[in-house]
């Protein structure tokens, strides 16, 4: 369901079968997990049991003894890395927190911390092996949570961290500290006649991908390396390997296998450098896989967080001024999402008097990882469950207060520089307009929640090369992984331009050495940034395309016009017919030979997107329990590609959200250690938790992209769990500001309502 | 070292005869030593279906069982599923309703949903979303997953589809499949 | 690295004066002026007029004659990609943003 | 996972014999469905792997309306779920079968299995205690008969001494004017383990809503599953109205030991007895009045 109309185009907009969807049905498709090699060993982690502690010493004999065992690894193995952010690929990184989190040094720092990797014959055998390694650990006390981590006197988790407000000489856990403001906070609620503030908490929680991590490191005795891994991103695996082993970047090569699912989970290495190792080490191949509770237990989830926010609107619903204090769980080592959660928080409003304060701290549990949107859906948890509270109070429908104060071109963003054209307003408009809002929602103990959510998107470096092979068809080659369909979107960008079927355009994700530079597939950016490049590549096709014409045609090359898909003199008249790419190709060989279209971008003018969604719930106030009735999603993706998987990035967001919002958590106990390492007590939603989610495309075109791309990948996950808090609330009375909304927390909060209006009552008599 | 021992088996409708050690998974034996990759590990607990194949006409979780059981049954597996070069209905309707992201989780499903509709040909939305709760999808929310089985049953019957691609589910569909999931789902 | 194009090295007279927008916590620096002129044909010039003007500024923004890996900067609106030698126009508004990455 | 070696007996005695001489050594393999990641996680180590489902009287479904039920304890859940006598005679049960998992763990998870487990919240237990069940559990030194609320011990430990075996249940005939049923709470609406579970059997009077005979039993609110029976027996002789079951309910409530965890709060778990208790009640009243 469209918002714009398809603008001419013949391919974009419409259907197609995706181009590896037989492969994916058939079973046939390799997934890092199914590439085998002879002679291959196979590798397994000793994880720390302890969620703090010192390691004292590490002992491997018996393990090695053990019949089958071919090489032991500990952090003695890799090189010491400088303990500063450094450029690695397109991200930041300390790479010695990134060493030390492949494998431990001196110190466990969570629950499942990698201290040794040992290679076997066969995984049962590494398996026994990791019982025979004896560590002496010194238990250290965990420091679970921001609070804890914050306070003074807190157990240091890093000796060395510092930060730059405390100085070269205190020790702490806050890694980073980051303040955003415009205006004058004190001075703007002053002028509002509601004021809202409340303190959120929100559970750290998993991707859930569900394909555990793997990798199959080779390492050839000319000092090259080969990878074969399910990525996000072929290159960042590339370099961030190379750092951790100190080789030289040229010398690996990461074959990009299919992924099942990543969300950001995937856009690090955990196992990678240590196949690599582990295959240096023994002269063979080895395969690692994680299993799921390695997976939960250690790989980066997304952080937990304490949010308190303050909001104030004048009598007519207009906001006046908002502050905000948020502190997230970076996990053992810095780097938590909360920059983006301080930017997204207030973004989809334009409020005069902001004041942002933002803290990343360590504390005792995995290291977090990027998340679909990372940091923003904790950020909109509070200020769009607050901006519903103002909403009430205001007397205003919570759909016209974002109307009235959203987001739209020229409003300044929260870290200064004003927006271009977004779709904010066409999104809350579509919802306010469509069928589920307009509808009644009758019954006991149900509701129904709105939010908004955004997300910046990136933009990035990619790489894409069109070969047109002589029977007139093409291949189209990139380095952006699929994740989610994103092949079929690539091709169909290819056929546009170049004016052939769908069909006959073959993507192939390459590996390291046989495409530019491309960087991961995350951020939103895969349509965006690679589509941009694989535009530009066909684009790159028709200049020489019309170079060949020419000659046939003895005229220059200005004098040849493409259209349609058809080569033609640019001047009608005499006997040239029209030539199709079909025609012209088996005679490149006679006009100069192949024509191979390439491009590289480092994409700017990024299109943010915006989402609004509509929740309807139900609420058993006997047990504490919600089903979702019913649940629409409009977002601003620019222009829909292939809209069947626009859809998809849609409804998959939003069913991580809700997810977040109903019963995921990480839960430790009292000792730091993860309880519910397995999907039977992590819970993500199944089939029967969720109703069929509704979608609404708004196509607002990104300025300055030559298609109008607008990334849709993450923004879909950001507002959900604030809309099933709104929801909840509509259909209880009772406002949740924690994260997940499990049934106890929600039946305590329905109980300690229900007493209160006792006494209430009781005291009315 | 283990012992391995013999197990006669019927793959894919081939009579197999394998060697493996008894502490290995069927899924384990599909995969490693059978090189039928098609069937995914994704916990080993028995909590995503990613490794589903049919045992006897009965969806199992391949994780779950040990390749020695699979002795004098018959087992059908992902691989199994289209007929020559041809696919099977389900295979083709999810790829027409663009029921998969990444695909990890496809062929589990593929495989849960064959083993509902050799059961019940015509099952209602609450049927095959109970059919397939034993396997998680986390890319598509699978509304899509549940519209291809849907039209699978419906072409499989000769029936025209009920639900198109796209667009929006009709309100009284949506909510009158919520309710019967309710009431069936009753503190379940 | 050196950059001697880059002018980091070598600050020459201009007349182009962009605006820059200073980050919150930096604004000690600044005297608790957020934003404030700085001349230079690149990002590259435009920090260093900066340092000369405010001492201690620069090494919050580059290290090792490169824009940190932390730090990302928008100029008129558009992400920078070229990092100091990103160009800078007559009147450009250039804001220093925490660096984003994605899901 | 370490090395095993696989038995497959295909009778009663050949499987006692084996149990008997391997002892602690050995483990039944039912659906395994339990077992399998207990080898893989290391927490339970057996040499020997003895599969118990090539056996007859493990994995048999018999019934008559004058002898009650023998039930397999080998009998996959989906088959007692599509059993005619199994749905009509024994809905609640029958619910609590279909309840283990999703379809592919009940092709393959027995009831016999998830008692042996021994897991506070195995959902069937609570089940047959309500019914009352016994367990027929043969060994070396013969056989005995164990009533199902005394055969758990602790979480994981049963009274199933080395190289015993849990052949079948043995379940009273139906009278008429009865039912059970069985409820439970989970967070989501599958896949999970029991927060709660309620099974209840309930006998009326033949004339008017009294209750003539009742048992009430609960899951997940204790090291073992539980038989309230100070709830049922609050029960007797009473009509079955509002009054009685909240009494009932809070008896329950009263009979329970839960504990805090990641599945939900002692105090949510407290509230959630007294829930599934009045609605469980409420549900094996309706199916006896039927």
């Amino acid at each position: 369901m469209a918002a714009s109309t398809t603008n001419g185009f013949k391919v974009i907009g419409t259907r197609p079968i995706r181009h590896d969807g037989v492969d994916k049905v058939t079973g046939r498709a390799k997934y890092g997990a199914d590439y085998a090699f002879p002679g291959m060993l196979h590798g397994k982690v000793l994880r720390s049991p302890h969620a703090h502690a010192n390691i004292k010493s590490i002992k491997i004999d018996k393990a090695l003894a053990l019949p089958g065992v071919k090489a032991i690894v500990t952090a003695d193995d890799l090189p010491k890395l400088p303990d500063k952010m450094e450029a690695a690929g397109e991200q930041a990184i300390n790479l010695n927190h990134l060493s030390m989190n492949i494998l431990a040094r001196g110190k466990a720092l969570y629950d499942g911390h990698a201290i040794a990797a040992v290679a076997a014959t066969s995984s049962h055998i590494a398996d026994e092996a990791l019982r025979l390694i004896e560590v002496e650990y010194e238990p250290l006390a965990p420091v679970m949570t921001v609070e804890d981590g914050m306070k003074p006197g807190a157990t240091i988790l890093l000796p060395t961290l510092r930060n730059k407000e405390d100085g070269p000489d205190k020790e702490t856990n806050v890694a980073a500290h980051l303040q955003f403001k415009r205006g004058d906070v004190a001075e703007g609620f002053k002028q509002a006649d509601y004021v809202v503030e409340r303190e959120f908490k929100t559970a750290m929680v998993h991707q859930g991908y569900i394909e555990p991590h793997n990798a199959i490191g080779i390492y050839n005795a000319d000092g090259h390396a080969t990878i074969y891994c399910s990525t996000q991103g072929s290159f960042v695996v590339r370099s961030l390997s190379a750092a951790v082993l100190g080789i030289s970047e040229g010398k690996i090569k990461v074959v990009p296998a299919e992924i099942g699912g990543g969300f950001g989970g995937k856009t690090t290495v955990y196992l990678e450098p240590l196949a690599v190792l582990l295959s240096q080490k023994t002269g063979h191949p080895v395969k690692m896989t994680m299993t799921r509770a390695e997976v939960l237990r250690a790989t980066g989830p997304t952080s937990g967080s304490t949010i308190r926010c303050k909001m104030g609107a004048t009598k007519d619903g207009k906001l006046v001024a908002a502050q905000c204090w948020l502190a997230y769980e970076a996990g053992g080592f810095p780097g938590s999402p909360v920059g983006a959660g301080a930017m997204t928080i207030l973004a989809p409003y334009n409020i005069p008097n902001i004041l942002v304060d933002a803290y990343d701290v360590v504390v005792n549990r995995p290291k977090t990882a990027a998340y679909r949107a990372p940091g923003a859906s904790n950020a909109a948890m509070a200020s769009e469950t607050v901006l519903d509270e103002l909403a009430e109070k205001c007397g205003i429908d919570p759909l016209d207060i974002r109307l009235i104060n959203g987001s739209h071109e020229g409003t300044p963003q929260t870290v200064g520089p004003p927006f271009k054209r977004i779709g904010l307003i066409e999104t809350i408009e579509a919802i306010k307009n469509g069928e589920h809002y307009k509808s009644r929602l009758t019954g006991p103990n149900r509701g129904r929640g709105v939010a908004s959510g955004f997300w910046f998107n990136v933009g990035l470096q990619s790489s894409a090369t069109i070969n047109i092979h002589t029977d007139g068809t093409v291949s189209l080659v990139i380095g952006s992984v699929d994740i989610g369909g994103t092949r079929a979107a690539q091709a169909m960008i290819a056929a546009e331009v170049l004016g052939v079927d769908v069909n006959d355009v073959r993507p192939t994700i390459a590996d390291t050495d046989s495409i530019g530079h491309t960087d991961v597939t995350g951020g939103s950016r895969t349509c965006f940034a690679t589509g941009w490049a694989v535009y530009e590549a066909a684009q790159d096709c028709i200049r020489q395309l019309k170079e060949r014409a020419a000659k046939l045609w003895e005229k220059k090359p200005d004098e040849v016009v493409f259209e349609n898909g058809m080569l033609s003199p640019a001047q009608p008249g005499g006997d040239l017919k029209p030539m199709s790419i079909k025609q012209i190709a088996p005679r490149l060989a006679r006009t100069g030979g192949p024509i191979v279209g390439r491009a590289t971008i480092n994409a700017r003018a990024v299109g943010p997107a915006f989402a609004t969604i509509c929740v309807d719930v139900e609420v058993d106030p006997d047990t504490g329990k919600t089903q979702i009735l019913r649940a629409t999603i409009a977002q601003d993706v620019g222009k829909a590609i292939h809209p069947a998987y626009v859809e998809g990035q849609m409804q998959g967001g939003t069913a991580q959200g809700i997810g977040w919002a109903l019963n995921e958590e990480y839960f430790y106990d009292d000792r730091g250690i993860l309880r519910n390492t397995g999907l039977l007590d992590y819970r993500m939603p199944t089939c029967l938790d969720l109703p069929p989610i509704e979608t609404l495309i708004v196509e607002v075109p990104t300025p300055g992209h030559p298609l109008g791309i607008r990334g849709v990948g993450e923004v879909s996950i950001v507002p959900p769990p604030a809309a099933v808090a709104n929801a909840i609330y509509h259909a209880v009375g009772v406002r949740m500001t924690e994260l997940p909304m499990s049934p106890s927390r929600l039946l305590k909060a329905i109980l300690k309502k229900r007493a209160a209006g006792e006494t209430q009552a009781a005291a009315a008599d | 070292m283990a012992n391995k021992v013999i197990v006669e088996t019927t793959i894919n409708g081939d009579p197999v005869e394998l060697l493996c050690e008894p502490r290995q998974s069927l899924l384990e034996v599909l995969r490693d030593v059978l090189e039928l990759t098609g069937s995914k590990e994704g916990c080993l607990t028995g909590d995503c279906g990613a490794c589903t194949v049919v045992i006897d006409g009965r969806p199992v979780c391949s994780c779950l069982m040990l390749g020695v059981e699979a002795a004098g049954k018959n087992v059908s597996t992902i691989e199994g599923l289209a007929t020559g070069a041809a696919l099977h209905v389900l295979q083709r309707k999810f790829l027409e309703h663009a029921s998969l992201q990444c695909g990890i989780c496809t062929p589990g499903f593929l495989m849960s949903a064959k083993a509902l509709l050799d059961r019940n040909p015509n099952p209602t939305e609450a049927e095959i979303r109970y059919a397939l709760a034993g396997n998680l999808c986390r890319c598509t929310g699978y509304d899509k997953i549940v519209r291809a089985v849907t039209d699978a049953a419906a072409t499989m019957a000769g029936r025209s589809s009920r639900t198109a691609h796209g667009g929006a589910v009709p309100a009284e569909t949506a909510s009158g499949m919520v309710s019967e999931m309710l009431a069936k789902g009753e503190d379940k | 690295m050196k950059l001697e194009g880059a002018g980091l090295t070598r600050v020459r007279p201009f007349v182009l004066m962009a605006t820059v927008v200073i980050p919150a916590l930096l604004r000690k620096l600044t005297n608790g002026q957020d934003r404030v002129t700085a001349s230079g044909r690149n990002l590259g010039q435009v920090v260093a007029d900066l340092e000369r003007q405010f001492p201690g500024l620069r090494e919050h923004l580059v290290e090792d004659d490169e824009l940190k890996p932390s730090v990302a900067v928008s100029i008129d609106g558009e992400m920078g990609m070229a990092g100091v030698l990103e160009p800078v126009r007559e009147n450009s508004e250039i804001f220093f943003i925490p660096a984003i990455g994605g899901g | 996972m370490h090395a095993i070696t696989y038995e497959t007996p295909k009778s009663l005695d050949e499987a006692v014999k084996l149990m008997a001489a391997h002892g602690e050594k050995a483990r039944a393999l039912s659906g395994g469905t339990d077992l399998l990641i207990q080898l893989r996680a290391g927490t339970r180590r057996p040499e020997y792997v003895v599969n118990i489902k090539n056996i007859p009287e493990l994995t048999r479904i018999s019934f008559s309306l004058q002898h009650g039920l023998k039930l397999g304890a080998a009998v996959p859940c989906i088959e007692i779920h599509e059993n005619g006598d199994m749905r009509k005679y024994y809905p609640g049960l029958t619910e609590a079968a279909h309840l283990i998992g999703s379809l592919q763990i009940q092709s393959r998870a027995s009831v016999g299995g998830n008692l042996c487990n021994g897991s506070p919240a195995a959902d069937a237990t609570p089940a047959l205690i309500a019914l009352g069940a016994q367990a027929r559990v043969v060994g070396p030194k013969g056989e005995r008969m164990v009533p199902v609320e005394s055969f758990c011990l602790a979480p994981g430990r049963t009274v199933l001494q080395p190289g015993e075996l849990l052949v079948e249940f043995h379940i009273p005939a139906p009278e008429r004017r009865a039912s059970d049923a069985y409820l439970r709470f989970i967070p989501r609406n599958e896949m999970d383990i029991a927060v709660v579970g309620v099974g209840a059997a309930l006998t009326l009077d033949m004339s008017d809503d009294r209750v003539v005979a009742a048992r009430i039993a609960l899951g997940a609110v204790g090291p073992t599953p539980i038989l309230a029976a100070e709830a049922a027996k609050s029960l007797i002789g009473k009509p079955l109205d509002a009054a009685a079951i909240d009494n009932a309910a809070r008896l329950a409530i009263a009979a329970s030991s839960p504990i805090d965890d990641m599945r939900g709060t002692a105090e949510f778990r407290r509230h959630v007895v007294g829930v599934l208790t009045r609605r469980t009640l409420a549900k094996a009243a309706e199916r006896a009045r039927e």
